[in-house]
């Protein structure tokens, strides 16, 4: 046996050899066969429960347990009944275990689907203290009290107690297996696959559908849940040709890979069907292994792009209800015969059938073959063929079961209507089978009945692109399916152009359907099992009947029937068949409920990836990072920026320190702060002027050459969406600077403007945020400081570049740059903008050169203070539902031209006489705070919503005026200077008088900012 | 026939024979007074407090398929009143008073759970709004706390609070808020209203409206023609659809939200908690399925059902908040079509048809408002004024310039 | 001449280059870019102009064009992006600009952006965990912008195969290289 | 989804941003008698009853064009994917 790793998506785990005998499996495989498509002459290690058992490579942990007798897997949700295994694969309701230990513990996994690796731990759950002895099993007790529904009816008295008692109770006994609260250790990756055609399922239609397009040289993807291909073929002793199908299996794929255009995934389930032909899919890279390998991940989240899809998926026996249906032992017949013939082993050495149609008798014949005594093979059906080697019980049923912790006996009712006792470890139990329809009603495609099969099949054009071959579409047999699947692959590589015939076909089985519908056995007044998870029994569905819960997702909800971990695959039909039975109708009238992505449940981390704590965004760094790493920087997140808040130096031991000083230092003389994260948007054109005219509520016509001008852009709702400033380098050249928040949408809606409102206009934009670094040089002495960098032949006096100033420059001895002279600080100050390459450089130059003033770097903390000291509104002033009126800036919207949002914001609503304004704040008493977020309320009216009169956006202590200050909006405030409101901040306890004062604390007049 | 304990025990012992059905199947009738189009939750909450609270008979709710079946079946089952402005906090606040009485109220367990929601902070200026959001709230007679870390880290342990890239730096929680039994709310109000005599009628779907001279006389329906005094459309996600149908356009888009639930997992979440630094939030039901979704998937949808960038981008940001969920299994999505109206906030309100009212717009926030959505709109139906805690949900907000925008995204309907 | 020392996106005074698993990642710092983007009803004289200054054509829908020194992609509707050596390019816009005149408009990008080069046998493999783009359908000189670790970046095939161009915003360098070195690891 | 894209062929739909309905490119004349009507009704009234919707996407993490798609909002299905700008021209605007 080789087992090889993922290379290329395209491994699969063949048997090299296959085992003739069960000799090497030693005395505890009690349960081991001869045979089997596992490497019986090597064993693996694993536990179960804290107990240590032998497997083989090959078996999953369920057939590893039904080889060492271990019947018992589990317990069920609501009445904690004793579970086996129904089936052996990912439809498993039952046998759901904790797996692995540690960080790496997994709820709920299928024991069915698990892949046995040295070393594996597995635990049952939902149990207490033990699998064996279970105190929650008293639920079973008390099953008629619990029936569907009951906690709807109760519960409600005392009022109190269902929160404080009762719920906590419930709470308490909810879900099966538990997270380990660790963070996962394990990678998970996601990519991106194109084809031209997806085959779901690598069973004989898949396989021969991607021959067939493989050949025929298309882009072909072949994905299978399983570690084999071949689908039931690994369960069926057919043969294919003139060989076995396991052989013919590993020929086929042996030839698909020798195709370099056909991808073959094994382990990989397509779990989700979205539009235009995009799949998810889920690849087990390492789940076979203790753990990944390094830097290889667990999972990957493939979505597949593909033209066609085929879908191969196979089908899947369904049960029958019968009292006490539901112990250990009890199985699909094609499981029971799936355990056999691929995995070489029994659940018992004496076993029972009990069918409605040909093919469970298959599973007679297979395991008497391997030597497993059949006691009788029960079939409903009074003319039901004699097919197997064992006795036949035709037109009887099993009413009965017994076995507390496993099956021991069965209790049948024969054709005449005797009963009879029959020892047995397990039954095999089937109802027919069901075409998987899951994924063609994924985009809410509704499968239709076809009367031959008794069963539901997928609709036409289910999911536009996607066909259905073999016996996913209810073409039962092997024949059907490798013709189907080759004839779909013709038509839909046809749809695509690509011409090609179907491939030279072998002989396989073509056994009809012969079914005769069996849904329930009437029996006494026991419990007989539907949904065995959700522990919903026949009974359940005559009393949701009885309360008029009748549409079938009525049924669903009440009584909770398909909402378990296998989402219902082998349970809804039984419900719905029973439903319609009470209502007279037929299946079809009854409807269907439907299935939703995905196929099956998926780990939270594939769908996650690699966006994972750190790396959950991208993080942006500005050109001075690596100065302020080195220079005592703590960073705040901005969008994804990493901005500095302020910088700590020695000695300082509480934010503030830092912040006061780095203000205190600006006002004084001269700071730097690296403001690279406002968006830049590069505007040129001749039509440029008009255009921000446009966009801005502002005039900007006539805005002279080298010159920039404050300008708020307006929503078309009349709403602020953003401001900045805008330079005009040239007549047809303009820059503008946004808000970092608004960087992306500014640049959307202008491009908005451009292509949809004003499409002849001769304006082309980009945007050139990352590409200059920018940093503010503020404070009095910020012109000396820039003297010293900026080449001598421009001018920076007063005279030569006055405020609001821009013009592209040299510094340092000849690199180009920018200067702008623009200030959020109510300083003397300047934006300097040179290539990003050269801004590390820059800042430490400028840091170099302002040694002799002081020269602090600030952070946004310092940035905030001063804004709010001059009064300048910001992000939290900005909050999407602010008008130009409410900034004091009502006059600025232009009437003269047409501009976005000057239209709307004229709406009566807008313009209220008692409209917020901005004003400024400033403690009564000096020793209070001034809280953003705070209320504000006129002094001596009620504290409370109706008498609400605004409230505080911003607010910092300001080391300038030695005060808490605020900036807010207050109703009529402009005409309310010098009153005492009331600020309160009930959810910070706070209530104090503040003074409403002119929004610019620091130099109103504006004499700084012109010096 | 009440429920209670006792008559489960009674019935348990005596075979369930003595259950009757939820509500009854009646044929319709050839007129009603009053004729509610949709059996959500909205639509049967009103014919309840129609009945119930203004007396009111002959009342018929029109299905178009099963009772319960639009959004009051597909969401995230979350109730809170933690909204910020004046139009809305008074209304959410009511509804949460009527959750708070709502099982005795109708006989029925919806499940009830206050067990809180927590909006997590990671900005300054955040913390600055939700501060602004928690003082409204209780200025309205709500309850807020804003929780520090070492708060939060108390109730949910297993939070990045190690390499997170956005770290969490406190939160704004009610303690009020919580989840309900979404199918529970419908069945109950179904019931109550059933035996108020409501006719409840499934399988009928409004296909146009009788108008004479300005004024609405009745519906023409997949079952007949029915006429009405009043009729009240209620039907969320299909408004467009069906005022179309009266030639009136909407300040409503259609779009699509998902939804998804793990596989049953022992408790681990005690509340609701939503993450402030991505698209996400998360509770975890009575029988242990995480319960968890983000934004809607930001286009125009009737289909119920989403696409794969949202559901990874809403996992990636339970992965980046609650890195423990790695191995915690995704069992299901489903999509709910939301009336996304243009600021955000609902309409409840009459037409400019006679005898036409209009409910809807809820975007995705309808399931929590459905008590007092009921009780306001059966006021407006029953007393043609607008019930004071919804005086603010006006068609003509829009056009005067009184928008209740509590996120402040405009006029883009996926924004909100 | 100025004396100011620039530093790659990856904070080096030298290019990062990694090899990993049979594959090169570089960071690519020597390149000059300029934005050109024709002006409205000058798109023919400003193709010619543009050529005339290149010494090819401006290259179609999605395409990348190459003769040394210099070489272009299409961006967008009438825009195009221009790449020549640093070195000698530094002022590549100016020059750009002195070449169209007044038929389009030009933009220095060169610091907008980092570029990484992808090279070696497992490219599409690579590419396939960061992308959507369908890398095997690539050629070379086929361009294209699209999202790659959240991030919008320009993908280039310079060798069908086996050397693509990576072109991501410049401050998220170094996420961008975490991205794809932990793709190379997973992928070979 | 995929949205095939005039200039670029199929692209999936996540690098595009959606704005919403293709109305938003008919804004009206400022200067109209009623202006402030045509804007109220321009700016919130919808016809979204369901079905085929013309709809304004941005291709942000492709080629920046605004695109105008002809998509039916029930099924998800693409029938028509034209430049915004093209559609603008044709529906009267210029500067």
């Amino acid at each position: 046996m080789t087992y090889t790793n993922r290379a290329d998506g395209s491994q699969i785990n063949q048997p090299t050899a296959r085992a003739q005998t069960g000799a090497h499996s030693g005395k505890t495989q009690v349960n081991r066969l001869a045979g089997g498509q596992i490497d019986q002459q090597s064993s693996i290690n694993f536990s179960f429960d804290g107990k240590q058992y032998q497997g083989h490579p090959g078996d999953t942990l369920a057939s590893a347990l039904l080889a060492n007798n271990v019947r018992l897997m589990a317990r069920s949700f609501k009445y904690h009944r004793p579970r086996g295994v129904l089936t052996s694969d990912s439809a498993e309701p039952n046998a759901l275990v904790e797996l692995r230990t540690g960080a790496r513990q997994e709820p709920n996994t299928r024991a069915t689907t698990a892949e046995l690796f040295d070393g594996l731990v597995a635990k049952s759950q939902n149990r207490s203290p033990s699998l064996k002895y279970d105190f929650m099993a008293i639920n079973d007790r008390f099953s008629n009290f619990l029936t569907a529904g009951f906690y709807y009816k109760t519960f409600m008295w005392p009022v109190s107690f269902w929160e404080k008692i009762y719920e906590p109770i419930i709470r308490k006994a909810a879900g099966l297996g538990s997270l380990s609260l660790e963070e996962d250790p394990d990678e998970y990756d996601k990519g991106f696959l194109h084809c031209d055609l997806l085959v779901v399922g690598g069973g004989p239609s898949g396989l021969s559908a991607a021959l067939t397009a493989g050949r025929a040289g298309a882009q072909v993807i072949l994905a299978d849940e399983d570690y084999l291909f071949g689908g039931r073929l690994n369960g069926e002793t057919f043969g294919i040709g003139e060989q076995s199908g396991q052989d013919w299996v590993a020929a086929t794929v042996a030839e698909l890979h020798s195709l370099p255009n056909v991808r073959c995934m094994s382990r990989t389930t397509v779990n989700g069907a979205y539009d235009h032909g995009i799949y998810s899919a889920v690849e087990r890279v390492s789940d076979h292994l203790p753990v990944p390998p390094e830097g290889k991940p667990r999972q990957i989240l493939w979505r597949i792009y593909s033209k066609r899809t085929l879908l191969c998926a196979g089908a899947i026996e369904r049960p029958i209800a019968f009292e006490n249906n539901d112990r250990p032992g009890i199985m699909l017949a094609s499981a029971m015969r799936d355990y056999a013939n691929r995995w070489a082993v029994t659940a018992a050495h004496k076993v029972a059938i009990f069918t409605n149609n040909d093919d469970g008798h298959r599973t007679a014949v297979d395991l008497i073959a391997k030597g497993v005594k059949v006691a009788a093979v029960i079939d409903t059906r009074a003319d039901a063929p004699r097919i197997a080697d064992c006795e036949l019980l035709a037109g009887a049923q099993v009413i009965d079961t017994s076995g507390r912790l496993g099956l021991k006996f069965i209790k049948v009712r024969l054709a005449d209507g005797s009963e009879r006792s029959i020892e047995c470890g397990a039954l095999g139990v089937s109802g027919g089978w069901n075409p998987n329809v899951h994924m063609t009603c994924h985009q809410r495609g509704r499968p239709i009945w076809n009367e031959q099969i008794s069963a539901f099949v997928p609709g036409e054009d289910s999911i536009p692109g996607m066909t259905v071959a073999g016996a996913a579409n209810g073409d039962f047999s092997t024949a059907a399916a490798l013709e189907t699947g080759s004839a779909q692959a013709v038509a839909a590589l046809g749809d695509l152009g690509i011409k090609t015939s179907k491939i030279d076909l072998p002989q396989a089985e073509d056994a009809p359907v012969n079914i005769q519908p069996f849904w329930h056995v009437r029996h006494g007044k026991g419990r007989a099992w539907l949904d065995q998870q959700n522990d919903v029994t026949v009974k359940d569905v005559k009393l949701a009947h009885q309360e008029n819960y009748r549409s079938v997702e009525h049924l669903k909800r009440y009584t909770t029937l398909g909402m378990a971990t296998d989402q219902g695959k082998t349970s809804n039909m039984g419900g719905l068949a029973i439903m319609a039975e009470l209502t007279g109708q037929s299946i079809p009238e009854t409807g269907t409920t439907i299935f939703r992505p995905p196929y099956s449940p998926v780990a939270m981390g594939t769908w996650g990836g690699r966006a994972r704590g750190k790396d959950f965004h991208p993080v942006r760094e500005t050109p001075s990072h690596k100065w302020a790493l080195e220079n005592g920087a703590s960073f705040v997140e901005v969008g994804n920026w990493l901005r500095v808040q302020w910088f700590s130096q020695p000695g300082e031991t509480h934010w503030r320190e830092s912040v006061d000083r780095e203000v205190r230092a600006v006002r004084a003389s001269v700071g730097v702060c690296d403001v690279t994260t406002l968006g830049k948007i590069d505007i040129q054109g001749t039509d440029a002027a008009p255009f921000l005219n446009t966009v801005y509520a502002n005039a900007f016509a006539k805005l002279a050459v080298g010159k920039t001008r404050y300008g708020l852009m307006l929503r078309e709702d009349g709403n602020a969406m953003d401001d900045g400033t805008t330079a005009r380098l040239s007549e047809h050249h303009f820059v503008m600077t946004t808000t970092t928040a608004n960087a992306v949408e500014v640049y959307r809606h202008m491009e908005f403007v451009r292509q949809c409102l004003f499409p002849d206009m001769d304006v082309q934009l980009i945007s050139t945020t990352e590409a200059w670094a920018q940093y503010a040089v503020a404070g009095p002495n910020s012109r000396k400081l820039l003297q010293k960098i900026v080449d001598p032949e421009f001018d920076l006096s007063n005279e030569g570049f006055e405020f609001m100033a821009c013009r592209e420059i040299t510094v340092c001895g000849g690199l180009r740059a920018r200067l702008f002279r623009i200030s959020f600080s109510g300083e003397l100050a300047y934006e300097i903008a040179v290539p990003t390459r050269y801004g590390d450089a820059l800042f430490r130059r400028i840091m170099e050169a302002g040694k002799e003033f002081d020269v602090v770097a600030y952070g946004t903390e310092a940035l905030g203070v001063m804004r709010i000291e001059k009064g300048h509104a910001a992000g939290n002033e900005l909050n999407g539902t602010i008008t130009a009126l409410n900034l004091g800036m009502g006059r600025m919207v232009s009437k003269k031209k047409d501009s976005i949002g000057s239209t709307m914001s004229e709406r009566e609503g807008m313009n209220l006489p008692d409209a917020l304004n901005m004003v400024g704040f400033k403690p009564v008493n000096s020793a209070d705070k001034v809280t953003a977020g705070g209320h504000l309320m006129t002094k001596g009216t009620p504290v409370d919503a109706e008498h609400d009169q605004g409230y505080v956006t911003s607010a910092c202590y300001s080391p300038i005026l030695n005060s808490s200050i605020g900036l807010g909006f207050l109703k009529d405030g402009a005409n309310r200077m010098g009153e005492i409101v009331s600020l309160v901040s009930p959810v910070t306890n706070l209530n104090v008088d503040v003074e409403v004062v002119n929004p610019q604390f620091v130099d109103p007049e504006g004499v700084r900012v012109r010096a | 026939m009440g429920y209670s304990g006792f008559r489960v025990i009674k019935e348990a012992l005596t075979g369930h024979k003595g259950w009757k059905p939820a509500w009854r199947d009646p044929e319709p009738q050839s007129a009603y007074d009053y004729i509610i189009i949709g059996g959500g939750g909205h639509g049967l909450a009103t014919a309840y407090y129609l009945a119930k609270e203004f007396g009111k008979k002959r009342i018929a709710v029109l299905e178009k398929g099963w009772l319960g079946g639009g959004n009051v079946g597909r969401n995230t089952t979350i109730i809170r009143s933690n909204y910020l402005l004046d139009g809305n906090e008074p209304f959410y606040e009511y509804s949460m008073k009527l959750w708070e009485g709502l099982e005795q109220e109708l006989n029925y367990n919806a499940m009830v759970s206050q067990r809180g929601i927590l909006n997590l902070i990671h900005t300054d200026p955040q913390r600055d709004a939700f501060t602004r959001r928690g003082n409204a709230m209780i200025l309205n007679g709500a309850d807020a706390e804003l929780l520090s870390v070492e708060q939060i880290k108390k109730e949910y342990p297993f939070l990045n609070f190690n390499d997170a890239r956005f770290p969490i730096k406190g939160g704004l929680a009610q303690r009020r808020g919580g989840t309900v039994r979404h199918d529970a709310v419908a069945w109950g109000y179904a019931r109550a209203a059933d035996r108020l005599g409501v006719d409840l009628i499934q399988n009928c779907e409004v296909t146009g409206f009788r108008i004479e001279n300005g004024v609405c006389k009745g519906v023409e329906t997949s079952r007949g023609y029915i006429g009405a005094n009043k009729v009240a459309s209620c039907v969320a996600g299909s408004s467009p659809r069906v005022m179309s149908h009266a030639g009136i356009r909407l300040p409503i888009e259609t779009t699509v939200m998902q939804a998804f639930v793990t596989e049953g997992l022992k408790p681990i979440m005690p509340g609701v908690i939503t993450f402030g630094a991505g698209h996400f939030y998360c509770s975890q039901s009575d029988k242990g399925g995480l319960v968890f979704g983000g934004d809607p998937d930001g286009y125009n949808s009737y289909a119920q059902r989403g696409n794969l960038p949202t559901v990874e981008d809403v996992c990636e940001s339970g992965m980046a908040l609650i890195p423990a969920l790695g191995r915690a299994r995704m069992l299901r999505m489903w999509g709910g079509v939301m009336d996304m109206s243009m600021d955000g906030s609902p309409i409840i309100d009459k037409t400019e048809i006679g005898g036409l009212y209009f409910n809807g717009g809820w975007c995705y926030g309808g399931f929590k408002a459905t008590p007092a959505s009921g009780m306001c709109y059966a006021h407006l139906l029953a007393t043609d004024t607008p019930h004071k805690y919804a005086a603010a949900y006006r068609f003509d907000r829009f056009r005067r310039g009184y928008v209740i925008d509590e996120k402040g995204m405009g006029p883009s309907p996926s924004l909100h | 001449m100025h004396d100011l020392k620039p530093i790659t996106p990856l904070w080096g005074t030298v290019a990062q280059v990694d090899n990993i698993g049979g594959m090169r990642i570089s960071e690519c710092p020597d390149w000059a870019l300029a934005s050109v983007a024709s002006r409205r009803g000058k798109e023919d004289a400003a193709a010619a102009a543009a050529a005339k200054f290149l010494g090819f054509d401006l290259p179609d829908v999605a395409r990348c064009a190459t003769k040394e020194p210099f070489a272009a992609f299409w961006m967008g509707p009438h825009q195009w992006m221009i790449e020549a050596p640093h070195d000698t390019h530094e002022d590549l816009a100016a020059q750009v600009t002195a070449a169209v005149g007044e038929n389009a408009s030009v933009t220095e990008q060169t610091d907008g952006w980092v570029r990484f080069d992808l090279e070696g046998p497992h490219c599409h493999s690579v590419l396939e965990l960061l992308c959507n783009a369908n890398t095997r359908a690539m050629d070379q000189g086929a361009a294209l912008r699209t999202q790659l670790a959240h991030l919008g970046c320009f993908l280039i095939c310079r060798k069908t195969g086996t050397h693509f161009s990576v072109i991501g915003p410049r401050s998220s360098a170094g996420s961008l290289r975490n991205a794809l070195i932990t793709a190379v690891k997973s992928a070979t | 989804m995929i949205i095939n894209h005039p200039l670029l062929g199929p692209r999936d739909a996540q690098e595009f941003t959606f704005l919403g309905s293709a109305s938003l490119i008919d804004r009206p004349d400022w200067q109209a008698e009623d202006a402030l009507e045509q804007f109220s009704d321009y700016t919130y009234l919808r016809n979204d009853t369901g079905g085929e919707n013309r709809e304004l996407w941005f291709h942000e993490a492709g080629d920046r064009s605004w695109l105008v798609v002809t998509r039916n909002t029930f099924t998800h299905e693409i029938t028509n994917v034209e430049m915004a700008s093209d559609v603008a021209r044709a529906r009267g605007r210029s500067k």
